[in-house]
């Protein structure tokens, strides 16, 4: 009898953010062909088992299917990705419940400070890792210190999770901006679903804004883009978080979408393979596009990492029956992922390990549009695709 | 000679009573018999269920359909973690506390939304909920449209051991849920719920009759309006997690609930309960299949409301004419050979 | 005898769980014109709701021109040539006096019937017909709610105590007008609880009580104590 | 005797149908009136008016030496005011006990034993026990008039308000519904009564007053009322030689 | 002072769109007191069909109207004559739980065949196009949005008002008993009431398509704006609502030039001041 070891996933499949789990079912399929085997864990074979539960992109039922997946699945280790709106609250209830929990898909800031986390002290279950602000701000400034534009910028920051870490006076973007020399124009936080950005375009225009920042959800930042240009807002370089990430909403601005650029966590040409299949990072993007028929999307590599990293665990657990050695296992992870190294031992706080990232642009190429890598300051093993173009 | 006398029970009563107590007590020992998944679900039915009882005790009896319960909710969960985090208030005491402030800001909205009627009145407590959620986004030591996370040492100070506390935390939802129920039963029994099912049926003759109309309706609506926000408060324990738009969800708070009161059978005791059943039967079955759960339960919502508009309880009752709270009130004669 | 227009065969009418109308049974012929009478909440309108369709029948407790229509809607009743005037008038708020004649004549059935004939009839209804119908008095508004049902040329005409809540000289302005209509070959349905304006125009009697016909016949042949015992089931 | 309800000047309209114009009389305590009148000619809205249902567009209402114009209507029941309403009003959700029961415990003030025994004798009087127990949606008319008297009646009254109750009774059941009502009048209660069956209305109150559009036309003896030839032709709307 | 005019001017732009959301949903209420939980689905779905019929055919959104304006007003009809109209009566809570099965099926079914993506409806140069008037620059979509908001709803008014299909919907929602033996069928006109709602919902929804992009899921976030604007403007009275809309795009924009964050909040206070002041709304139809 070969004993069995639970994966509990939670995922918003349903709702706003069913984009960021549109790869599940093929990530999970080519993870379970991976494990099909038996993952060897001190000499004896275990067979993984991956329960994943629907999110409904609602915070309230991720708390929810995150309880019933430790308490009625009795899963082993619980996984969760996409937005602090999932993440957050499945390490929270993975805490209380003292059951190891590996989470990706979100900046470390919402993640640990949002969680009131405490840097001296840590979370005891509950670990993470993706890249932090301090790594979005770094590739903008590089991304814009090269661009010419003049040094205002026009900062659209929403009252929600990452809207609010990202404008942290002293976590977020002002600091750094300061400390560079940019002159930030931050009209405060809007309520996301906003039908209406006048004051900020008027406030920008008046500023002589070049440069836009921020982290919007698409349906804002298209209306925010269609409005700045009705109004004679023509800024330089336009870089905004989380709406540009997938190429269906960028397609979906048409020229518009051209030349916006982006924080790039993930792409084929990240130089990273899987460490459980060998995969290449084009190779997993071109499994899923031949798969699927869609474009590959930045979230896909991450889903992948977090089940490589959860199965590197176990491998490594010195008990699979102890929740705590589960645990001393997370900790002591030294990894290479699709997305980059993974290790617990060096993040900015506890708890957190970040993966490299950079930044770039998207471009027109023949009737496609795709995303170019145009800055690798942060990361320079990760190659450049292309320059910089401005917009106007 | 023959004496009439009155009784409120009957013999369906008497053994649902019965019934009923020993559930009770079976429920009660739960955390012996049942496992750690079972406890956290019951305890979410039961706090369902409350939610459901106090939603229906307004809109079937006090005829104010509010689609702005969520308010309250949301308010008891962000009183439970201000009142914590910032008040180091015990938990328990903290979301009584909430009930409490709960009850002094119904008071001002209820002045406000009782200038309105039926659908006014519904839209009209939807927007007050929004102002909650917006003006709690605004609040940025709360964690504003962010949200915020319970510090684990609160939820620690409920009991040392992670069992203590599963077996705490279920308790204390079966206990809301008996308590609202109870109060509710207890409410309805009284001269008040005599006056309340008066002006449910009809408003000209109640105040006829000497009843003071708004009054009543303001006692409801700001005992509801604490219970809930008491409910709240329990959910988010549970949830350990509070944001905007998770403690003010309307879907969440008030579409399933008034789902759950309508199917059930709006206006009697009995319908929140069968209700609350159906409803979560639906999803523990089919929850997992996505998309296709959510088509289902908008399915059932149309269905029932075509097919029996009074509510599961609302066909059994007139079917087989029974109650299994004893509210109403029968005479019977007795013949009485002792003389006098 | 003329032939039979409408006829009510054990006709039965329920509000819920409250039963109002007991098997009525009635025959109404071409041309004639019938008083129904009876006290209050002896099921008067509700007769006159079932034969509009607006109560719940099954098909053949009403007969019309030999077919049954207890089951038709209201409005293919209307169609086919049944119109009320309706107790209190009930005009239509929104609309003006001339939309209210109008909204009448919606069945589109021909007839001597026409927005000119009724102003002709009612003129203070002509100098009057941008404004709201609620501006008019209650003697005025009767006459809308009269002109509005006769904007449908019907063959039958019902009408739900016209004289409520009028003054004497309105009610006797608008039976001066009623051998008008009346002449016009509608069989025409009276209710009303003025029993001698009631019989003076009628040549047939019903009278109802507590839902069940207690009375009927020509008007010539019945007394007054008759209709009084019938009325309220009690001899004075 | 002094006036337990005095009423002066009252009028109220309703865009420019009149319901009460400059009426003002006086009843005395335990004294019995009749109210005549044709159909819309304001007796309704005469007691919708005692009774707070509607306000006044001008007038005074006093009574037990209070002045109650400006007193909502739940007060003015406690107070001592219970009507019967000619459109029955019944609690449908609730059985005849029940709806009785609210005029003894909101009205009345009446609470436990007492409320249910003082319910029961009304049922008694009012011959609705064996009805008790049903639902009082489904009674027929008869009883609904029934229970309307019998609601006004729990509530203890100083003065009892009642609009047409005895149409569609048979002989046998005015007979009793008249005993019904002189018992509680012989018991202290004040009347004022709605009727159109004039002989039954006439076997209780000792003063008439007729109502035609909004305005009291007569008020006196029973006995020269209805000889008056005017109150004939309006009230019955017969001419009186025909 | 001009970055005030400027707020006041997008308002009022902004109140147009509102007042379009808002336009059918008031015709409905006021027509049969019908509260509309899938509205905002609804105006989702047109927007849908817009994507379809334009990727499809290969045309300009507005040019999707020809075909999404006739789908949606069928669906109208049908859904009103095999569903919503059985749940009409005294009691809101049967047409508002019914309504919200509706919204929830709308919603998901849409996230079944189109997937979460957001879309756009590629309007071209108009999206972006702008006319500059005494220092403002007005885009040229939220003109066209506020002016169709106008024709809409000055056609509505004249449907409802001049014409014998007008007539019908008034004297049915007056009273439907006496309009029915006065040969109207009531599930029919109420039928057309919802056909020309969902009409007016397609228009909406194509507008709102190309002004930003939407996903199955933003339908409800919108729809307490529309009932805000029927509610302020008054049942019944279609200009009203109209005004309502710009109230609440103004009072939105106001806000926000105070402080982004209370750009939604502003709105729902007016609204709530609107009704402890007024509670039947500004302008009423004064005829009951
Ligand atoms: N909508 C209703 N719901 C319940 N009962 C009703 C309804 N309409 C009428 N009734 C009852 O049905 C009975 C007959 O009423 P109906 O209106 O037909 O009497 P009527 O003879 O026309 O009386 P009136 O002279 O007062 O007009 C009455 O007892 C009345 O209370
Ligand atoms: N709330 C109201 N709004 C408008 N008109 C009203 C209102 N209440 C009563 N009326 C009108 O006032 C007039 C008097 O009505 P009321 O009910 O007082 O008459 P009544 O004397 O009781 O008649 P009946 O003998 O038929 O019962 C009627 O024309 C009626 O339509
Ligand atoms: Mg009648
Ligand atoms: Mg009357």
């Amino acid at each position: 009898q070969v004993p069995t070891i639970r994966i509990g996933h939670v995922s918003p499949r349903t709702g706003p953010l069913a984009g960021f789990a549109e790869a599940d079912d093929f990530i999970i399929e080519g993870i379970q062909a991976a494990f099909s085997g038996g993952i060897e864990n001190n000499g004896k074979s275990y067979n993984v088992e991956i329960i994943s539960k629907d999110s409904q992109s609602n915070p309230n039922r991720a708390a929810e299917v995150a309880a019933d997946l430790i308490l009625g699945d009795e899963v082993d280790i619980i996984v969760a990705a996409s937005t602090p709106d999932t993440v957050n609250p499945v390490s929270d209830q993975a805490e209380i419940n003292e059951v190891p929990c590996i989470t990706t898909d979100c900046p470390w800031q919402p993640y640990f400070f949002g969680r009131n986390g405490n840097p001296e002290a840590g979370f005891d279950f509950t670990y993470h890792f993706f890249w932090g602000l301090e790594d979005v701000i770094a590739n903008f400034l590089d991304l814009w210190g090269g661009s010419g534009a003049a040094k205002s910028i026009a900062g659209l920051f929403p009252n929600d999770a990452d809207g609010n870490a990202w404008g942290d006076p002293e976590l977020g973007f002002p600091q750094p901006l300061a400390d560079n020399g940019y002159a930030l124009v931050d009209p405060g936080r809007y309520q996301p679903l906003n039908d209406d950005f006048s004051n900020y375009i008027a406030a920008f225009k008046e500023a002589g804004c070049e440069i836009v920042t921020g982290n919007m959800i698409p349906p804002d930042f298209a209306t925010f883009w269609a409005q700045a240009a009705q109004q004679g807002f023509s800024p330089k370089v336009v870089t905004i978080g989380k709406a540009l990430l997938f190429p269906s909403v960028v397609a979906s601005l048409g020229d518009r979408g051209n030349g916006l650029t982006s924080e790039i966590w993930w792409s084929p040409d990240h130089p990273f393979s899987s460490s459980v299949n060998g995969d290449s990072a084009k190779a997993l993007a071109d499994g899923y596009t031949t798969a699927t028929g869609r474009a590959w999307t930045q979230p896909i590599g991450f889903k992948h990492a977090l089940f490589e990293v959860a199965g590197d665990v176990i491998s490594r657990a010195a008990d699979l029956d102890d929740p705590m050695a589960i645990v001393e296992a997370i900790k002591s992870t030294n990894m290479s992922s699709i997305v980059g190294d993974v290790n617990w031992a060096n993040g900015p706080v506890p708890n957190v390990s970040k993966t490299p990232l950079v930044a770039g642009q998207w471009q027109k190429t023949g009737d496609a549009l795709d995303l170019v890598i145009t800055t690798n300051a942060q990361a320079p093993d990760i190659p450049v695709g292309g320059e910089l173009q401005l917009l106007s | 000679m023959t004496t009439a006398f009155v009784t409120r029970s009957t013999r369906a009563s008497r053994i649902a009573m019965i019934i009923a107590v020993l559930a009770l007590i079976v429920l009660a020992a739960a955390p012996w018999w049942a496992g750690r998944a079972d406890l956290r679900l019951m305890g979410e039915i039961f706090l369902y269920l409350a939610l459901a009882c106090l939603w229906n005790l307004m809109a079937g009896y006090a005829g104010l359909v509010s689609v702005g319960q969520q308010a309250f909710v949301g308010f008891g969960g962000y009183m439970l973690f201000a009142l914590t985090m910032f008040g180091g208030l015990h938990p328990v005491v903290a979301i009584l506390a909430g009930g409490v402030l709960a009850a002094i800001v119904s008071v001002p909205i209820a002045i406000l939304v009782f200038r309105l009627r039926g659908a006014y009145f519904a839209i009209g407590t939807w927007v007050v909920a929004e102002v909650f959620r917006l003006s709690f986004a605004q609040v940025s030591s709360l964690g504003g449209g962010s949200g915020s996370s319970l510090p684990v040492d609160v939820v620690r100070s409920l009991a040392d051991s992670r069992s203590g506390r599963e077996a705490l935390a279920y308790w204390l939802a079966l206990g809301a849920a008996v308590v609202v129920i109870g109060v509710v039963y207890a409410f309805l029994r009284t001269r008040r719920g005599l006056a309340l099912t008066a002006i449910r049926d009809s408003e000209v003759a109640a105040s006829g009759l000497g009843i003071d109309i708004w009054r009543t309706k303001l006692e409801v609506y700001v005992v509801t309006s604490a219970f809930t926000a008491i409910i709240g408060g329990l959910i988010f324990l549970q949830k350990l997690r509070i944001s905007p738009d998770a403690a003010f969800s309307v879907n969440d708070w008030t579409a399933f609930v008034i789902f759950i009161v309508v199917i059930g059978g709006i206006g009697t005791l009995e319908g929140p309960i069968i209700g609350t059943l159906l409803f979560f039967a639906l999803r523990e079955t089919l929850a997992d299949y996505g998309t296709a759960y959510l088509i289902a339960l908008g399915a059932v919502a149309i269905v029932v409301m075509l097919k029996a508009p009074k509510g599961v309880w609302g066909l059994i009752r007139d079917r087989f004419d029974i109650e299994l709270f004893p509210l109403s009130y029968r005479v019977r004669t007795r013949d009485d050979h002792q003389g006098n | 005898m003329p032939d039979t227009l409408l006829a009510l065969n054990g006709l039965d009418a329920h509000y819920g769980d409250f039963q109002a109308l007991f098997g009525v049974d009635m025959e109404v012929h071409a041309g004639e014109v019938i008083s129904i009478i009876g006290a209050n909440g002896a099921g008067k309108t509700t007769l006159m709701r079932s034969i509009t369709g607006l109560m719940r029948n099954t098909a053949e407790q009403i007969n019309h021109l030999g077919q049954p229509i207890g089951r038709l809607r209201a409005d293919q009743v209307a169609h086919r040539g049944i119109a009320m005037v309706p107790e209190g008038r009930q005009l239509f708020p929104s609309l003006s006096i001339e939309e209210n004649l109008l909204v009448g004549g919606k069945v589109g059935r021909t007839g001597p019937w026409s927005l000119s004939k009724v102003y002709d009839m009612f003129p203070i209804l002509a100098e009057r017909k941008g404004q709201k119908s609620m501006s008019l008095s209650g003697g005025q508004q009767q006459m809308v709610a009269i002109g509005r049902a006769l904007m449908a040329n019907p063959d039958l005409i019902l009408f739900d105590e016209i004289s409520l809540g009028l003054a004497p000289v309105v009610i006797s302005d608008i039976y001066k007008a009623l051998p008008d209509i009346i002449g016009e070959g509608m069989t025409a349905m009276l209710v009303e609880q003025d029993i001698s304006r009631a019989l003076q125009v009628s040549s047939r009697v019903y009278c109802l009580q507590e839902g069940r016909v207690s009375l009927e016949g020509r008007t010539g042949d019945v007394s007054r104590d008759d209709i009084t015992a019938a009325y309220f089931g009690v001899t004075t | 005797m002094s006036a337990l309800l005095s009423v002066s000047d009252l009028s109220k309209s309703f865009g420019a149908v009149i319901v009460a114009d400059e009426t003002s009389f006086e009843v005395a305590q335990g004294a019995a009136i009749g109210i005549l009148g044709p159909n819309g000619a304001g007796k309704t809205s005469l007691f919708n008016l005692i009774t707070g249902a509607m306000t006044p567009n001008a007038g005074r209402i006093t009574f037990d030496g209070a002045d109650i114009t400006a007193v909502p209507a739940a007060k003015r029941c406690k107070m001592g005011i219970a009507r019967s309403f000619q459109v029955p009003q019944p609690f449908g959700g609730m059985t005849v006990f029940e709806n009785a029961l609210v005029g003894a415990v909101q009205g009345a003030g009446l609470s436990g034993r007492e409320a249910e025994a003082h319910v029961l004798d009304v049922l008694e009087a009012t011959g609705l026990m064996n009805k008790a127990n049903v639902r009082a949606g489904s009674l027929s008319l008869l009883d609904r008039k029934r229970l309307e008297m019998a609601r006004a009646l729990a509530a203890k009254p100083k003065l009892l308000l009642l609009d047409e109750i005895a149409g569609g009774l048979t002989d046998a059941e005015c007979v009793a519904l008249i005993e019904t009502i002189k018992n509680v009048h012989a018991a202290g209660t004040t009347i004022i009564w709605i009727e159109h069956v004039v002989h039954a209305l006439l076997a209780v109150v000792e003063k008439l007053i007729v109502i035609n559009f909004g305005k009291k036309i007569a008020e006196g003896a029973p006995k020269t009322i209805m000889d008056s030839p005017h109150v004939k032709e309006i009230y019955l709307g017969v001419d009186p030689h025909a | 002072m001009m970055e005030w005019t400027n707020a006041i001017v997008q308002g009022v732009l902004l109140g147009g769109l509102y007042a379009l959301f808002a336009a059918g949903l008031s015709l409905i209420f006021g027509v049969m007191r019908l509260v509309n939980i899938a509205h905002g689905d609804l105006i989702v779905l047109a927007a849908y069909f817009g994507l379809t019929t334009s990727v499809m055919l290969g045309v300009h959104p507005f040019a999707a109207l020809m075909v999404v304006v006739p789908l949606m007003a069928g669906l109208g009809y049908v859904l009103q004559r095999g569903l919503l109209n059985r749940t009409l009566g005294d009691d809101i809570l049967p047409p508002l739980l019914v309504t919200f099965g509706l919204s929830v099926i709308i919603q998901n079914a849409l996230l079944e065949s189109y997937s979460s993506d957001p879309q756009k409806l590629s309007g071209g140069a108009i999206e972006t196009a702008s006319l500059q008037i005494g220092g403002l620059a007005l885009g040229v979509l939220p003109l066209l949005t506020f002016g169709i908001a106008v024709v809409v709803i000055a056609l509505l008014q004249w449907i409802f008002y001049a014409t014998s299909l007008g007539r019908g919907f008034r004297a049915v929602s007056d009273n439907q008993d006496i309009a029915q033996i006065m040969g109207f069928n009531k599930a029919h006109v109420f039928g057309l009431a919802m056909a020309l709602a969902l009409a007016v919902t397609a228009i909406a929804g194509i507008l709102l398509g190309i002004r930003t992009s939407f996903d199955p899921s933003v339908g409800g976030g919108r729809l307490i704006f529309g009932f805000e604007a029927v509610i302020i403007g008054g049942l019944g009275n279609l200009w009203g609502t109209l005004a309502g809309g710009v109230i609440l795009g103004v009072a939105q924009t106001i806000g926000a030039k105070i402080d982004p964050g209370w750009q939604l909040l502003a709105g729902h206070i007016v609204f709530l001041i609107v009704l402890a002041v007024r509670p039947n709304g500004l302008f009423p139809r004064v005829d009951h």
